[in-house]
């Protein structure tokens, strides 16, 4: 990344940007949607940015006990995830920073930002920090290898793992039908309901602290730290469902940077990312939350999905 | 430099042996003794070093003789290939820091009286395993082997007054010693063969073939696999690891596993022929079992050595498991594959060298600082102790395999040989692959569970104990070894193609691989090394996450007030030490996940006078079941016990029984001769 | 002539070492090895004569003086001085002891049916007695507790090898067969002593309860 | 004079000054200042046999070959040795008034008489001589093994002395049957009986008698050297005699009885091939080693452990005489060399360690001597890591050459399951030596003696430098002895 260094570096920020600027807008069509499923009207489009504007603005609390670890964990956080949200092909065909690795970084970046967090939870002395810390690392462990698989099927079937190289494969050579996308997608939509912490396996709405997971775990943030955690934890929602849709519905991206190209592309993914979330927010009104001890069993359904879909297809 | 090459290696084993001499000689006068030996070991490693580094950078052996023993006409040839050089470089680069810290540690954490003892046993251990990776005769490498574990022994057993140290010196004698059992076999037989008795020849895997190779094989994965803390023989490591002083501890959890890896190497993989397919079966399976089962039981640990112990044993199934992918590419003749699991393999035990040294050190300063090895009894230790504390939480990261730092890179690699074993491999066999793939990224995040642990319950909130609340910095000669390496560890991780490249003549000269030069990119990158299946260049993500890192900067810190000290609300309640999560919670819900592999037992008993809801205490105690020991050498050792007991009516005193034993011997050789001529 | 007056002899003594099986009485037994060593002795002075080897006559004097008179004596002497007459009950009964040594007999035989037939047509008739005297002695000092029985036994193996000595090979050279029996004879003063030294400390001839040392 | 004789007369006068009265200090000299004698003048008949010229006397009765000249100064080598350790013991035992006068005349009269005897085992050339001579052993030892008169001293005897005549009469019938089976082509005489002579004339004798006398010599030379099932007075006569005659027997003894079996398998082999006597003796050996281990893993006794030990090394040398290849006899040969320069510091350090506690048992001992007698128990380590085969040490070398000829030759069975026995040996001597030097110091037990600088230590620690210095450097001398003993047993001399 010699000569188009500088192109490279804008188009990261430029998409990095947008992922940040749109990321709250997510979350918040999420609730509003659930709240009409529950016949309330919800929040206003825009609740998003005003928390954030407000969080920001609010002086920072930190507790006595803690350590710079604990200031450094939503600020690692929010880094790596915004980072990872350069890996992933979004409305172009090709992630910004495709060139510096693939699936395997985009997961082990996200995993840095888990490391950071759970760690600075345990730094208050607080019990729900250390019970959220636990329960969160315990999730992500039981999600790893499904999320694995069910990558490793799609990247094994495009014969790489970059995510830029995969996605213009899959537009090439048109989509191929095949069933075992269509379990590989399952396995991924279960894994990105976890790692998002949506019902059924973490309830963002609770108040609840016994039964919060990641809530739990950033229960002592205050001001500007809690404003990046919800803002990070927003746009690693964005970034998993635009990879979810990109993987496995490739259609309309853009494959060149053209003008018309980009918006159709724009708008493609604002569809699809929408319908994906119109998904999760039915998932989250139509099921209960999973008992802690429950959600293995979901993870193992997942990790037999992604399973599958490498055996029927290589088999 | 060339010729300083040449007897880097002779005059390094001199230099120890006379050090350990020294050492013998200044027993008296514990300071001028720790000094002899400990600098002496550093002298050697950087002469070692030298010739190490020569050889891997011309790809050209440096080969000789160490010493004839006359009586039995031995003679010790040792011959510095690529592949030596590089575990002996892995070697020196722990040892040298090593040495340094121990300078220190010794000083403040062992009895004067075992100074000498210490020392000889430090020095003679090193020379053992160098002697180990280099000799090219049979005799010369069983002899190092052997004394290789007599002066482990000797350090496990330092502290000879507790009964633990005691039973896990012994238990890894004995272990260590039926491994060899089955080496002294394996090589005997395959010299009997061969009619010779140096590795150029009976490693040229035309000596054996058929199902005599196949038992060979057994005997050689059993014999280096002991060594190499593979599960289900890996019962001594978690016993003696922890029992050594923790400078030594670092030693063996970093070096002395390679010892077994590289006999895995040199023999079983490219020793005895083109391996066959069950062999990388075999291979793979045993990486997978103890990777997970070795992050499994380190995860349950409340004793912070006995933890990085058990994540030893997983580390060295992760290498494992990429060296068997490689032996399924060898079988299968795609020797690019083979290039990159090999690769794979080989920068792991780099790479888990360099984090588990700098782990156990700063765990040695911690047990030093603070007197006690149990997480429960540490906490806010990061406040007393920042600068171990830095170089733990770097550590482990590392270990938890995230990128920017040198878990990453060998993880990256690993996952790359079995997603491409996958690829290769025809038939049923090949779903072999993405199991492995799944259980390594399991383990994996499992291990980041684990030292989130270690670490956030160590280090962080408030001090569990008083011996926690006093404890200190460790001296400066403690911590500059560290901080080595834990640069080594972001080096590492941020430039994973001087590896890749440094390897290049390693694996060259293993049979049946080719060049790494297609995997190097650059400095900075790696490619997967089958076309473009994959690549990574950590260093230039590291300037994204920067570049993030400032953008928060530029978000958060507008602001000039420094944010507000409040105390933690815990409910209403004071924030104290017992009000903290503990080690044992925080894996408590893994624990039950994985209820079959724990089998965990606990027992609540409360004390009620008034009423059972109303308990005066309540006592909880709760074990997880070691289930090798409970269940396959428990009762062996009850076996061999009681088979001896049996034995001794044989004995039993009276005359008559033992002038009948020679009547009956009388009477059978006669029968035997029968009459007729 | 000659190979009748061996057979009988060889057999005389192959009795006698049955009847030292069947006895109680340690003076009898005593006695009974006086015997088979007097019959040892009339062995040698026959080949002596029959093929003229005056050194042969040499050993049969030996034999006789020393074993068929001396040795006795002293065991005698020692069993007066003790004081302990009678055999206690052995390890086997003596019907069972009889069989067993019938079959050793057995095994004896067979085993001297490997020799050719020795110059005198008598060779392995002796070598089978020998052989089986051999056993028998081993056997008794197998079964039997007292020290003195013991003893006789391990003389009476003794003698099975003077009879393969004088029997098969006509005799070692004599110079040799003087230091051995000088060796005899030192054997049975030490073991005489230490008898003696056991009595005075367990006051008790039985070997058996020698079994403190165990493992 | 022939130096043969003064070799054989130097101990004589010096058994002889011992066992009359006189004073102590007087006897202490005689006895250091002869054996030390003898073992110069062993050194000097070895050198005249490397010169060229084979020393011999009264016609060949005694002769001196390769294989006599190593065990000769072997067995010299022990005896000095074990003078000098046995003057420190008893003077150890004169400070606690142990001593009486009979018995320091049995003391310093016995123990150069048993040299006497060792020696001329090894030098006889002789069937009948050698068979006197090997029964003056067991008659010296018998009263070293009774010498501190306690009950389990006279029972240890007396099962010594039964066995051993037991075993001397089978070694007379083998005698005197090889003897037959010879006759007609050796003719009557003296020297009919010389190995020599047996040796050229094996190839026609009478086969079955041979096998016979085969037989029945290793039945009764293999008692003598405690190889099982013929080993069961070891370990009582260990545990009862003083440790300096336990050397004596732990190496001389055992050198000379090997000495014996050596000499048969050469016979045996001239007329019928390695095959027969040596698959006897394999059997046998490999037994042996197997035999010691439960009762090495089970043991509560430290002398008896070592009787174990040493039990086990004679099993070890059988196999690689047994084994039928000249790697194996050179292994077994080397193995013997090494075994005796490293047995005695075994015994030594225990005997110190069992008579500053005057007892040799574990429990009695109790652990951790290590801190109480720092220089025995070092010692007694460094030992037992060298018995055990243990490299860089040179019974190591020996075991590997020893296993090596075997996977290379006719057994690799056999040898796996000798290799598994080792192992097995290893681990149990670890275990006991483990327990018994290390862990914390016991509490409630009367403090041992203190650990002095005596003579008798001074010679342990003497014997170990040897040891462990022979482990990198044999001298070349000894080296060809040894080679030219292999050369005797193989029969390309």
């Amino acid at each position: 990344m010699s000569a188009e260094a500088p192109f490279t570096i804008a188009a990261a920020l430029l998409q990095a940007g947008g992922i940040l600027a749109a990321a709250p807008l997510l979350k918040t069509v999420i609730k509003k949607m659930k709240a009409r499923l529950q016949n309330r009207r919800g929040p206003p489009l825009l609740q998003g940015y005003y928390d954030l504007a407000k969080l920001l603005r609010k002086e920072s609390v930190r507790s006595e006990t803690a350590s710079w670890v604990y200031a450094a964990g939503p600020r690692v956080y929010f880094a790596a995830v915004v980072a990872a949200s350069t890996l992933v092909p979004v409305v172009v065909a090709a992630a910004p920073l495709e060139q510096t690795g693939g699936v395997l970084l985009l997961v082990g970046t996200l995993a840095l930002g888990r490391f950071a967090l759970a760690t600075a939870a345990l730094d208050t002395g607080s019990p729900f920090g250390g019970m959220g810390a636990s329960r969160d690392m315990t999730i992500a462990a039981l999600a790893e290898p499904a999320l694995m698989l069910g990558l490793f099927a799609s990247a094994l079937a495009a014969g790489t793992m970059n995510l830029g190289v995969l996605v213009r494969g899959l537009v090439q050579q048109g989509p191929s039908w095949h069933p075992s996308d269509l379990l590989a997608f399952a396995g991924l939509f279960i894994i990105v309901i976890a790692e998002t912490g949506r019902i059924p396996v973490d309830n963002p709405a609770t108040h609840l602290e016994l039964t919060m997971i990641h809530e739990a775990m950033v229960l002592e943030y205050a001001g500007p730290d809690l404003a990046l955690v919800e803002w990070a934890s927003a746009v690693k929602e964005l970034v998993y469902l635009s990879l979810l849709v990109n993987l496995f519905m490739p259609i309309g991206i853009a494959m060149k940077l053209e003008p018309v190209a980009l918006l159709v592309g724009l708008a493609a993914w604002a569809g699809k990312v929408s319908l994906l979330a119109v998904a999760v927010t039915l998932v989250e009104s139509t099921n209960a939350k999973l008992r802690l001890f429950r959600v293995p069993e979901l993870m193992a359904v997942s990790l037999g999905l992604a399973f599958l879909a490498l055996a029927i297809r290589f088999l | 430099m060339a010729t300083l090459a040449a007897i880097g290696l002779p005059a390094a084993i001199l230099v120890r042996l006379f050090a350990a001499a020294t050492a013998l000689a200044l027993a008296r006068r514990p300071r001028a003794c720790r000094g002899a030996a400990l600098v002496g070991s550093m002298l050697a490693s950087l002469l070692t070093v030298t010739t190490a580094v020569e050889v891997v950078a011309s790809g050209h052996s440096v080969e000789g003789a160490l010493f004839r023993h006359a009586a039995s006409g031995t003679v010790f040839d040792y011959a510095v290939t690529p592949l030596s050089a590089w575990f002996l470089m892995v070697l020196e680069v722990i040892a040298l820091p090593v040495a340094l810290y121990s300078v220190a540690y010794f000083s403040h954490s062992l009895a004067a009286s075992r100074t000498a003892v210490v020392g000889v046993a430090f020095n003679v251990l090193l020379a053992s395993v160098e002697v180990v990776f280099v000799s090219s005769d049979v005799i010369a490498f069983l002899s190092a082997w052997e004394v290789m574990t007599l002066a482990t022994t000797a350090l496990v057993a330092t502290e000879h007054q507790e009964r633990a140290s005691r039973r896990a010196a012994y238990l890894y004698l004995v272990m260590s010693h039926v491994g060899t059992g089955c080496l002294v076999t394996g090589f005997l037989v395959l010299a009997g063969h061969a009619g010779s008795l140096s590795f150029p020849v009976l490693l040229s895997g035309r000596v054996v073939s058929g199902p005599l190779r196949d038992g060979l094989f057994v005997l050689f994965f059993v014999g280096f696999g002991v060594k190499a803390g593979i599960i289900p023989v890996h019962v001594w490591l978690p016993e003696a690891h922890p029992a050594a002083p923790s400078s030594v501890s670092a030693l063996m959890s970093a070096v002395l596993i390679t010892a077994g890896i590289y006999g895995l190497y040199r023999v079983c993989a490219f020793g005895l022929g083109i391996p066959d397919q069950n062999w990388a079966l075999a291979f793979m399976f045993a990486g997978m079992l103890s990777g997970i089962l070795g992050v499994l039981y380190a995860l349950t640990q409340t004793d912070l050595k006995r933890l990085l112990a058990y994540s030893t044993i997983e580390n060295s199934g992760i290498i494992v498991l990429g060296l068997g992918a490689a032996m399924m590419a060898m079988s299968l003749e795609r020797p690019a594959l083979a290039t990159a699991a090999v690769a794979a393999s080989l920068t792991h035990v780099l790479n888990h060298a360099v984090f588990k040294g700098l782990l156990f050190l700063a765990a040695g300063s911690v047990v030093m600082a603070t007197g006690t090895r149990q997480i429960e009894l540490f906490g806010g230790l990061l406040k007393r102790m920042p600068w171990t504390g830095l170089f733990f939480l770097i550590g482990a990261l590392a270990i938890s395999g995230l990128p920017l730092l040198n878990g990453f890179p060998s993880e990256w690699l690993t996952f790359q040989a079995l997603l491409l074993g996958f690829t290769a491999t025809p038939g049923l066999v090949r779903l072999n692959f993405p199991l492995a793939g799944a259980l390594l990224a399991l383990t994996s995040a499992l291990a980041a569970a684990c030292f989130v642990r270690a670490f956030g319950i160590g280090f962080l909130a408030l001090p569990r104990s008083s011996s926690a609340s006093r404890a200190h910095e460790s001296p400066l000669l403690m911590l500059v070894p560290q901080a080595f390496l834990a640069m080594l560890c972001v080096a590492l991780g941020l430039l994973p193609g001087v590896t890749l490249s440094a390897l290049d003549t390693v694996v060259v000269s293993l049979p049946g691989l080719q060049t790494t030069t297609s995997m190097a990119d650059g400095a900075l990158g790696m490619a997967s090394g089958v076309g473009r299946f994959d690549y990574v260049v950590p260093g230039g993500f590291g300037l994204a996450v920067l570049g993030a890192l400032l953008f928060v900067a530029a978000v958060t810190a507008r602001r000039a007030t420094a944010p507000r000290q409040v105390p933690t609300w815990a409910c209403g309640g004071e924030v104290t030490a017992r009000t903290e999560y503990t080690a044992t919670a925080f894996s408590k819900p893994l624990l039950m996940i994985f209820k079959a592999v724990y089998r965990p037992r606990r027992e609540v008993d409360a004390l009620a006078e008034v009423s059972p809801y109303f308990p005066q205490e309540v006592r909880y105690r709760a074990e997880v079941e070691p289930t090798f020991e409970r269940y396959i050498y428990a009762p062996l050792v009850r076996a061999v016990i009681r088979g001896a007991g049996a034995m001794r009516v044989l004995q039993a005193g009276s005359l008559h029984t033992y002038l009948a034993y020679v009547l009956v011997l009388a009477v059978v050789l006669l029968v035997w001769l029968g009459g007729t001529r | 002539m000659t190979a009748n007056v061996l057979t009988l002899c060889a057999a005389g003594m192959l009795v006698t070492a049955y009847l030292m099986v069947g006895q109680k009485a340690l003076l009898t037994t005593i006695r009974l090895y006086g015997l088979q060593s007097l019959l040892l002795g009339l062995v040698a002075a026959t080949i002596a004569i029959a093929e003229s080897r005056p050194e042969l006559l040499i050993t049969a004097a030996l034999t006789v003086t020393l074993k068929g008179i001396l040795i006795p004596w002293f065991l005698m002497r020692t069993v007066d001085r003790i004081g302990i007459h009678r055999e206690i009950e052995p390890f086997l009964n003596v019907p069972a002891s009889l069989l067993i040594c019938l079959g050793l007999t057995v095994v004896g035989y067979r085993v001297s049916t490997g020799f050719e037939q020795g110059a005198r047509g008598v060779g392995h008739h002796l070598i089978g007695v020998a052989l089986s005297l051999l056993l028998i002695g081993l056997f008794l000092m197998v079964t039997r507790k007292k020290a003195i029985t013991q003893i006789l036994a391990l003389l009476t193996v003794e003698n099975a090898v003077f009879l393969v000595a004088v029997g098969v090979t006509s005799g070692m050279p004599l110079i040799v067969e003087l230091g051995i029996s000088f060796d005899v004879i030192l054997a049975v003063l030490v073991l005489g002593v230490l008898v003696q030294r056991i009595v005075g400390r367990f006051e008790s001839m039985d070997v058996s309860r020698l079994s403190q040392l165990k493992g | 004079m022939n130096l043969l004789i003064w070799t054989l007369t130097i101990p004589l006068l010096t058994a002889g000054v011992g066992g009359l009265g006189g004073p102590p200090a007087l006897k202490e000299r005689t006895m250091v200042g002869g054996l030390a004698l003898t073992f110069g003048l062993c050194l000097a008949i070895a050198g005249q046999f490397l010169g060229g010229h084979v020393p011999a006397a009264f016609d060949d009765v005694l002769r001196v070959d390769g294989l006599s000249a190593l065990v000769l100064v072997l067995c010299g080598f022990v005896g000095l040795l074990s003078g000098c350790y046995g003057v420190g013991y008893l003077r150890r035992n004169e400070r606690r008034g142990l001593v009486t006068p009979r018995m320091r005349r049995e003391f310093y009269g016995l123990i150069p008489a048993y040299v006497f005897a060792m020696l001329l085992v090894a030098v006889s050339n002789n069937l009948g001589v050698l068979w006197i001579a090997v029964e003056l052993t067991t008659l010296a030892s018998v009263f070293l093994i009774s010498f501190h008169n306690r009950d389990t001293s006279l029972e240890a005897a007396w099962k010594f002395l039964m066995l051993g005549s037991l075993g001397l009469g089978f070694a007379l019938l083998g005698t005197v049957l090889l003897f037959a089976a010879g006759q007609g082509h050796l003719g009557e005489g003296m020297s009919a009986l010389n190995w020599t002579r047996l040796v050229q004339a094996a190839p026609q004798m009478h086969p079955f008698t041979l096998r016979l006398g085969v037989v029945f010599a290793l039945i009764g030379y293999g008692t003598k050297a405690g190889l099982a099932p013929m080993h069961t007075w070891k370990p009582d006569a260990y545990r009862e005699a003083p440790s300096p005659a336990v050397v004596l027997m732990a190496v001389g003894m055992l050198n000379g009885a090997m000495y014996c079996i050596l000499r048969i398998h050469l016979i045996s082999k001239a007329a019928m091939g390695p095959e027969f006597s040596g698959g006897l003796i394999l059997t046998l050996g490999l037994l042996s080693v197997l035999i010691a281990v439960p009762f090495i893993l089970i043991q509560w006794n430290l002398k008896r452990l070592l009787a174990y030990s040493s039990i086990e090394h004679v099993g070890i040398m059988a196999v690689g005489v047994g084994l039928g290849a000249e790697a194996g006899v050179f292994g077994a040969l080397l193995h013997m060399t090494y075994h005796s320069l490293a047995k005695p510091v075994a015994l030594f350090s225990a005997g110190t360690l069992a008579q500053l506690h005057s007892s040799s048992n574990f429990k009695e001992i109790g652990g951790g001597t290590l801190g109480r007698t720092p220089v025995s128990s070092a010692l007694l380590v460094l030992s037992a890591v060298i018995i055990t085969g243990s490299p860089p040490f040179g019974l190591f070398f020996s075991e590997m050459t020893i296993l090596r000829a075997g996977f290379a030759g006719l057994h690799p069975t056999a040898t796996s399951v000798f290799l598994a026995g080792l192992v097995a040996l290893f681990c149990g001597m670890a275990f006991q030596i483990g327990r018994l030097v290390t862990g914390p110091q016991p509490v409630d037990q009367k403090a041992p003696d203190p650990e002095r600088f005596d003579f008798a230590l001074g010679t342990a620690i003497v014997a170990a430098v040897l040891a462990v210095v022979s482990a990198f450097y044999l001298p070349a001398p000894l080296m060809a002895l040894i080679r030219a003993a292999t050369q005797v047993v193989w029969g390309t001399a």
